[in-house]
């Protein structure tokens, strides 16, 4: 079977790639474009460890094909930080130590952009349901939690 | 296997009324991809069908709404005034796994995946929705209800497609409520889901009602007696244990990893119950 | 306890130990640049899958691989034939006892497939899609066999039979028949039925807990590359990579100085990663092929074949008098092993009631073995389980009699000078300090409506010391670089940085922590028993002690002085008396420009056997509501209290403790493996294996209690594993607060709960 | 005479008797002791053995000191079994050769 021959933008830049049909977007970051970035907890949707936004959307780029990426935008937690400039989440998230491990943390840190992006004031619920769908079994989440809290209130003083 | 991405739903149709071997079609993703990982499915075609204008577009019709199968769940919480007509649909919808899941989910996967369990189903049946089909032989309109026939078994016939759902015009005082059973607070898959969808008259009694139930019987139940059990009330307490009894004579379930008989009929009571008062109180506000 | 312990602290008076500090490895974790056991790929790298069991128990009758050899991209394919056989001997490993013949035989599978997900067979290919398909050409022959997986069923005497050769230890006479019983154990305190006879009230009680896993979101991965002279490299996630150096070359017939493991980013560990499963594979497929092999498990292959910890029935039967003095403790546990010997029954014996004093105890358990995965570790193995067990029992005393909860447990706690029931008296330690500390707060004042509940419970874990070997070296520039051995999952390396920091008087960013792989240090045990802090920071204090010395010498060369003349303080070597006059004090940076002239590098190689380790005790405090309609469980409020000694670094010693809480509420609400008729597991992946989500938790408050530990430098304890102790006990009290019902059987899942509130008629609102 | 306690299944090796008075005055000599009173022992005295001397848990006891008033546990190795030195070739290490040094995992030779 040919392999597909895709044209899309990653965290800015353009990228070409060739790849399977079966081959997902998460394989293609980490196999063919060497962004290690996003990882892989569970390859079914339920663990956010591969989150990344797609055209804008937080999505699990283990659920995503690749060959559906032509023309496409994606934004992976090797996009983050701008030049030298961490973003506020990744600063906070270190000072808060808002991660043990680590494996799970830049699945968070793209969600809760994604969350902060669309809302600038989240309640401790919102935050909370908001990032039901990335797992954690470090930190019990409470550091999690409040790191992205007190950078929503930082962001808003601007 | 090959993927193929149409921009009609001619394009779609022809292609999977023509393939041989095995064609999926491709919406969101998000129980499609997991299952070919898991290799439980190994399709020779996969047909995308998020380039066809129809399946991606939310639009008034006849008093009525036509939602088109691959409008995602975050695109349907985000649109202005759905929420509003249909509040029980559009939860029903969200709650399709997580953040990252209503980025790609979409209704009209959520029911061709053919699972009992299916979130938005039960809402889509208690509104009364139309399916509307694309096959070889033009469009055909298709209640929700006769969509699914048993676990992963459709009423489509080779090459048709859900190209979107028709939500009927809404007589004034009419909502809806979706509820659902899940150990945790996110991410499972419901253990029991209730919908109901019901009108009121200017007294606040109900004129009109329908109720389904999802993951208690091999496809999701629209259960008439559950409905016949309030119209006419104001859903007062007799009204509501009427609700429940006929609620769980109409289940079905299985003991499986999520729950037990014993637990999905006496729950599946409860929730049509709780869902029924929400979508009165709703109801009687607007 | 002195603050610094005598230890000089920093130049500028301010300590790193104790304080905030950012992680020094943390801007790799928040960037995506950190590389996990999956990230790391050789040119030339072939993949290698594992063919695993479909069967929960079956004789292999034969293995053909002609035709998965055959297929074009196929390098290499093992089976049991490439291990040789390994003599049965005991040697530790990680938190478990294991022997090589069980370990080579659970690596890959010889006479029989024990558990569904059992390795069979394993190929390298030269894509993922020809390593899938090989393994459907590989024909296996299985004479299938009836299986057995509740440990109560294993140990009947009619049980199918797992090994013919395996008969019980610890009992007298020994036994003629082989059985699922590999090992009886027992201890004895006093007299546990005199003791009975003086109880005003008994309480006798059976629980049972379902099997767990520990949840590691990073799947197990592992790469290996062995070139033609037997020169072996693996990259792999684990908690220890020197245990998995000795593993891979026992098993594989090679001189241990041959193989050199590189610890990557682990992904979570909490005692599962301290086994060898991928990686004797990779070095076999590698040796063969002749080429660098990676292999990464799938989720599905970690529920199903790597190391969860046991399901359990445990009896406990205990007297007090009526104004509450525990007078006696008798306990019976039941554990699995699951395929091979060596579950945590022993650790569950002994920390059955750690935290009271009672003058008469009896405990017994078994260890048995059933189709399931081989057992590993699981944060304090065995301890959550039978303390669980203990504290529901403690709680319906306390009710029994109208003794606050808190109060009874004052009463009975274990201090020191207090003989354990395993032997040896307690040191000081810090668990009335955690009761009190409980009592203050302001959550244990605030009342509750119906259908909420709130429960108390203790716990203990002894943690461990061990071997250890850590290096220091003062740079050309004054820079210090620390090398540790033991893989840093939840923090090591910042509180190693601050430890170093404070004993070389240097600023804490200008140390760089990093942990070595088996080639740069000596031996050093693996990460668990809640050890890497305690033993990690003791090493670095020698390896300072050895620099520091070394400075002092080189100063009495450089000032031409005698060694009373000069002392250490305050990160430099500082003239005394008379010599004040002719000579400033020299700080490690003015050494290190010299280093050269005054006899070569700096550096100092911290070698122990780390003893002293002070156990950790906690008391958690839970509030929680029950929908009584649908048995739903929701935690309301959580607060966690635990004796650290001496936080080196306080937010991850919070961080333990909050991760160990939500890892027991998992485990007491809706986490088990679900096992259909047929042996096999329905629940292999994050869907349904319901571990818990943000939204199902509050914030968990903490308290850090420090009773310091006289035998370190600094008084640290252990914190990593007693956090996951106490929380099944304090939310099983809790459960029996808000619905009055106790329940004895673990998951509290809503199909559990409802069932039992309807059984009573308690199911209305 | 130091005070010595076998905890567990120990007492199983040792015909049962459970408490001894020693006088050996190192961990080494004590083991040496107890395997001339009772030879079933002797095996078990290297491997999975933790050892108390007044409330201090040693993992890899052996030459620790151990006073005339001591009070000495036996337990088989806690924690888990963790036992970080002993390992590897069952070598004769601690009777014969005073000084080798202590084992830890080792290949079964090339």
């Amino acid at each position: 079977m040919a392999k597909h021959h895709i044209a899309a933008t990653v965290n800015g830049d353009p990228v070409e790639f060739l790849c399977e049909t079966e081959d997902t977007l998460l394989d293609v970051l980490r196999d063919t474009l060497n962004l290690t970035g996003s990882k892989e907890g569970c390859a079914s949707g339920d663990c956010g460890a591969c989150s990344v936004m797609l055209d804008g959307r937080l999505v699990c780029s283990c659920l995503v094909l690749g060959a559906e990426m032509n023309g496409k935008k994606v934004e992976t937690i090797e996009g983050m930080a701008t030049g030298e400039q961490l973003h506020p989440l990744q600063q906070q998230f270190l000072k808060h130590a808002a991660l043990q491990c680590g494996i799970c943390t830049p699945g968070f840190l793209v969600a809760a952009k994604a969350l902060l992006e669309r809302n600038t004031h989240p309640s401790e619920t919102e935050v909370r349901y908001w990032l039901a769908g990335n797992l954690c079994r470090c930190t019990g989440y409470d550091k999690i939690v409040t790191a992205v809290m007190d950078t929503a209130a930082a962001m808003r003083k601007g | 296997m090959r993927y193929e991405a149409p921009d009609s739903l001619e394009g779609a149709v022809a292609l999977l009324a023509g393939a041989k071997g095995e064609t999926r079609v491709l919406a969101g993703g998000t129980d499609l991809l997991v299952q070919m990982r898991a290799d439980i499915l190994d399709p020779d075609l996969i047909v995308d069908i998020k380039k066809i204008p129809e399946t991606r577009a939310i639009t008034e019709e006849k008093g009525g709404w036509r939602i088109g199968a691959a409008v995602t769940g975050a695109e349907l919480k985000e649109h202005p005034r759905l929420k509003k007509v249909w509040p029980g649909v559009i939860e029903a919808a969200n709650l399709i796994g997580s953040t990252q899941i209503q980025g790609r989910a979409t209704m009209g996967g959520n029911l061709c995946n053919g699972s009992p369990a299916a979130d938005s189903v039960p809402a889509l049946i208690a509104a009364g929705a139309l399916a509307t089909l694309a096959g070889p032989n033009g469009k055909r309109d298709l209640p929700v209800e006769d969509v699914m026939l048993g676990p992963r078994k459709l009423a489509l016939q080779k090459g048709e497609i859900v190209a979107s759902f028709l939500l009927p015009p809404r007589p004034p005082r009419s909502s809806d409520a979706y509820l659902r059973f899940i150990p945790r607070t996110e991410m499972d898959i419901a253990v029991v889901g209730a919908g109901v969808s019901l009108t009121v008259d200017s007294a606040g009694a109900v004129t009109a009602a329908r109720v389904s139930l999802g993951a208690v019987a091999a496809r999701v139940l629209l259960v008439a007696e559950a409905a016949q059990a309030i119209v006419g009330s104001r859903l007062d307490k007799p009204a509501q244990d009427r609700l429940e009894a006929a609620a769980r004579a109409a289940c079905r379930p299985i003991d499986d990893k999520r729950g037990t008989v014993e637990f999905r009929i006496q729950v599946a009571g409860v929730l049509a119950r709780r869902a029924a008062l929400i979508a009165l109180d709703r109801a009687r506000s607007n | 306890m002195p603050e610094t312990n005598g230890h000089s602290n920093g130049t500028n008076g301010q300590h790193a130990v104790g304080a905030r500090n950012i992680r020094p490895d943390g801007m790799d974790k928040v960037t995506g640049r950190a590389r996990f056991g999956a990230d790391y790929n050789l040119a030339g790298q072939l993949i290698g899958r594992v063919l695993r069991s479909p069967h929960p128990h079956a004789r292999i009758v034969s293995i053909d691989t002609s035709k998965a050899e055959a297929l074009p991209g196929v390098k290499a394919v093992i089976t049991r034939d490439d291990f040789p056989d390994q003599s049965s001997e005991f040697i530790p490993a990680g938190e478990m006892m294991m022997n090589y013949r069980d370990v080579v035989r659970n690596v890959m599978a010889r006479e029989k497939a024990l558990y569904e997900g059992h390795a069979v067979a394993a190929v390298a290919a030269t894509s993922v899609a020809i390593a899938r398909r090989a393994l459907k050409l590989i024909d296996v022959k299985y004479e299938v066999l009836p299986h057995v997986i509740d440990v109560v069923e294993a140990m009947a005497p009619n049980a199918p039979l797992l090994h013919d050769d395996l008969f019980t230890l610890g009992v007298e006479p020994k036994p003629e028949k082989p059985s699922n019983v590999a090992k009886r154990i027992e201890i004895k305190l006093g007299d546990v039925e005199a003791g009975f006879g003086k109880a005003d009230i008994i309480v006798d009680r059976e629980f049972k807990t379902a099997p767990v896993h520990q949840g590691y979101i990073e799947p197990h991965a592992a790469l290996a590359t062995v070139s033609e002279d037997g020169t072996t490299e693996v990259w792999t996630t684990t908690q220890g990579h020197y245990i998995v150096r000795a593993h891979c070359a026992r098993l594989l017939g090679m001189d241990i100085g041959k193989v050199r493991v590189t610890a990557t980013e682990i992904g979570g560990g909490f005692g599962g990663k301290t086994v060898v499963y991928l990686e004797p594979l990779a070095i076999a497929l590698s040796k063969k092929a002749k080429r660098p092999v990676k292999m990464v498990m799938s989720r599905e292959e970690v529920f199903k074949a790597s190391g969860p910890t046991s399901g359990a029935t445990v009896r406990v039967k205990m007297g007090a008098t009526k104004d509450g003095k525990f007078v006696a403790g008798f306990a019976e546990l039941k554990y699995q092993a699951g395929a091979f010997q060596g579950s945590p029954v022993q650790p569950g014996v002994f920390c059955a009631y750690a935290p009271y004093d009672i003058e008469n105890v009896h405990v017994i358990g078994y260890d048995v073995v059933s189709n399931r995965p081989k057992v590993a570790a699981y944060r304090a193995p065995g301890a959550p389980i039978s303390e669980y067990a203990v504290e529901s029992v403690v709680d319906e005393i306390a009710k029994k009699l109208g003794i606050d909860p808190i109060q009874l447990r004052m009463m009975n706690a274990a201090r020191e000078g207090t003989k354990a029931a395993y032997g040896p008296k307690f040191g000081p330690i810090g668990l009335e300090e955690t009761l009190n500390s409980i009592k203050k707060t302001e959550h244990w004042n605030t009342p509750l409506r119906k259908w909420q509940g709130r429960g108390v419970a203790s716990g203990f874990w002894f943690n461990i010391g061990g071997e250890t070997c850590v290096s220091l070296t003062v740079n050309e520039d004054g820079t210090v670089s620390l090398m540790a051995g033991t893989p840093d999952i939840g923090g090591l390396r910042a509180s190693l940085a601050a430890v170093a920091a404070d004993e070389l008087g240097v600023p804490y960013d200008k140390v760089r922590p990093i942990i070595g792989d088996t080639g740069s240090l000596g031996f050093n045990f693996l990460t668990g028993g809640s050890r890497s802090a305690f033993s990690g920071s003791m090493a670095i204090v020698e390896a300072a002690k050895l620099i520091k010395a070394d400075l002092i010498a080189r100063a009495c060369k450089l000032w031409e002085a005698k060694p009373d003349q000069v002392e250490w303080k305050d990160g430099a070597v500082r003239p005394l008396g008379a010599l004040a006059e002719k000579v400033k004090p020299m700080t490690v940076v003015d050494f290190a420009k010299v280093a050269g002239k005054t006899g070569g590098p700096i550096a100092g190689l911290g070698r122990i056997n780390a003893q002293g380790a002070g156990p950790s005790f906690g008391t958690h405090l839970v509030d929680l509501e029950v929908d009584p309609e649908t048995g739903r469980v929701t935690i309301l409020r959580y607060t966690v209290a635990q004796d650290a000694g001496k936080a080196l670094h306080p937010a991850y010693v919070e961080g333990q403790y909050q991760g160990g809480a939500v890892q027991g509420i998992g485990w007491a609400l809706n986490e088990e493996y679900v096992y259909g008729a047929d042996g096999k597991l329905q629940n292999a992946g994050f869907l349904d294996y319901r571990m818990p989500v943000a939204s199902d938790v509050p914030m968990i408050d903490t308290v850090l209690v420090e009773v310091g530990n006289p035998k370190h430098p600094y008084g640290v304890r252990g914190v990593g594993e007693t956090p996951i102790v106490p929380p099944l006990g304090a939310i099983a009290n809790a459960m029996e607060a808000a619905t009055g019902i106790r329940f004895t059987e673990l998951p509290m899942s809503p199909p559990k709960v409802l069932k039992a509130l309807k059984d009573k008629g308690l199911n209305k609102a | 005479m130091a005070r010595v306690v076998l905890i567990g299944n120990l007492a199983q090796l040792t015909g049962g008797v459970v408490e001894f008075d020693l006088s050996a005055t190192s961990v080494k000599q004590l083991f040496e002791q107890l395997a001339e009173l009772h030879p079933a022992i002797k095996p078990h005295l290297e491997d999975g053995i933790a050892v108390a001397i007044d409330g201090q848990i040693y993992q890899d006891a052996l030459l620790e000191p151990i006073g005339p008033t001591s009070e000495v546990y036996l337990l088989p190795a806690i924690a888990g079994g963790a036992q970080p030195g002993r390992r590897g070739a069952r070598g004769e290490c601690c009777t014969e050769q005073a000084s080798a040094p202590p084992s830890r995992l080792r290949s079964a030779g090339a």
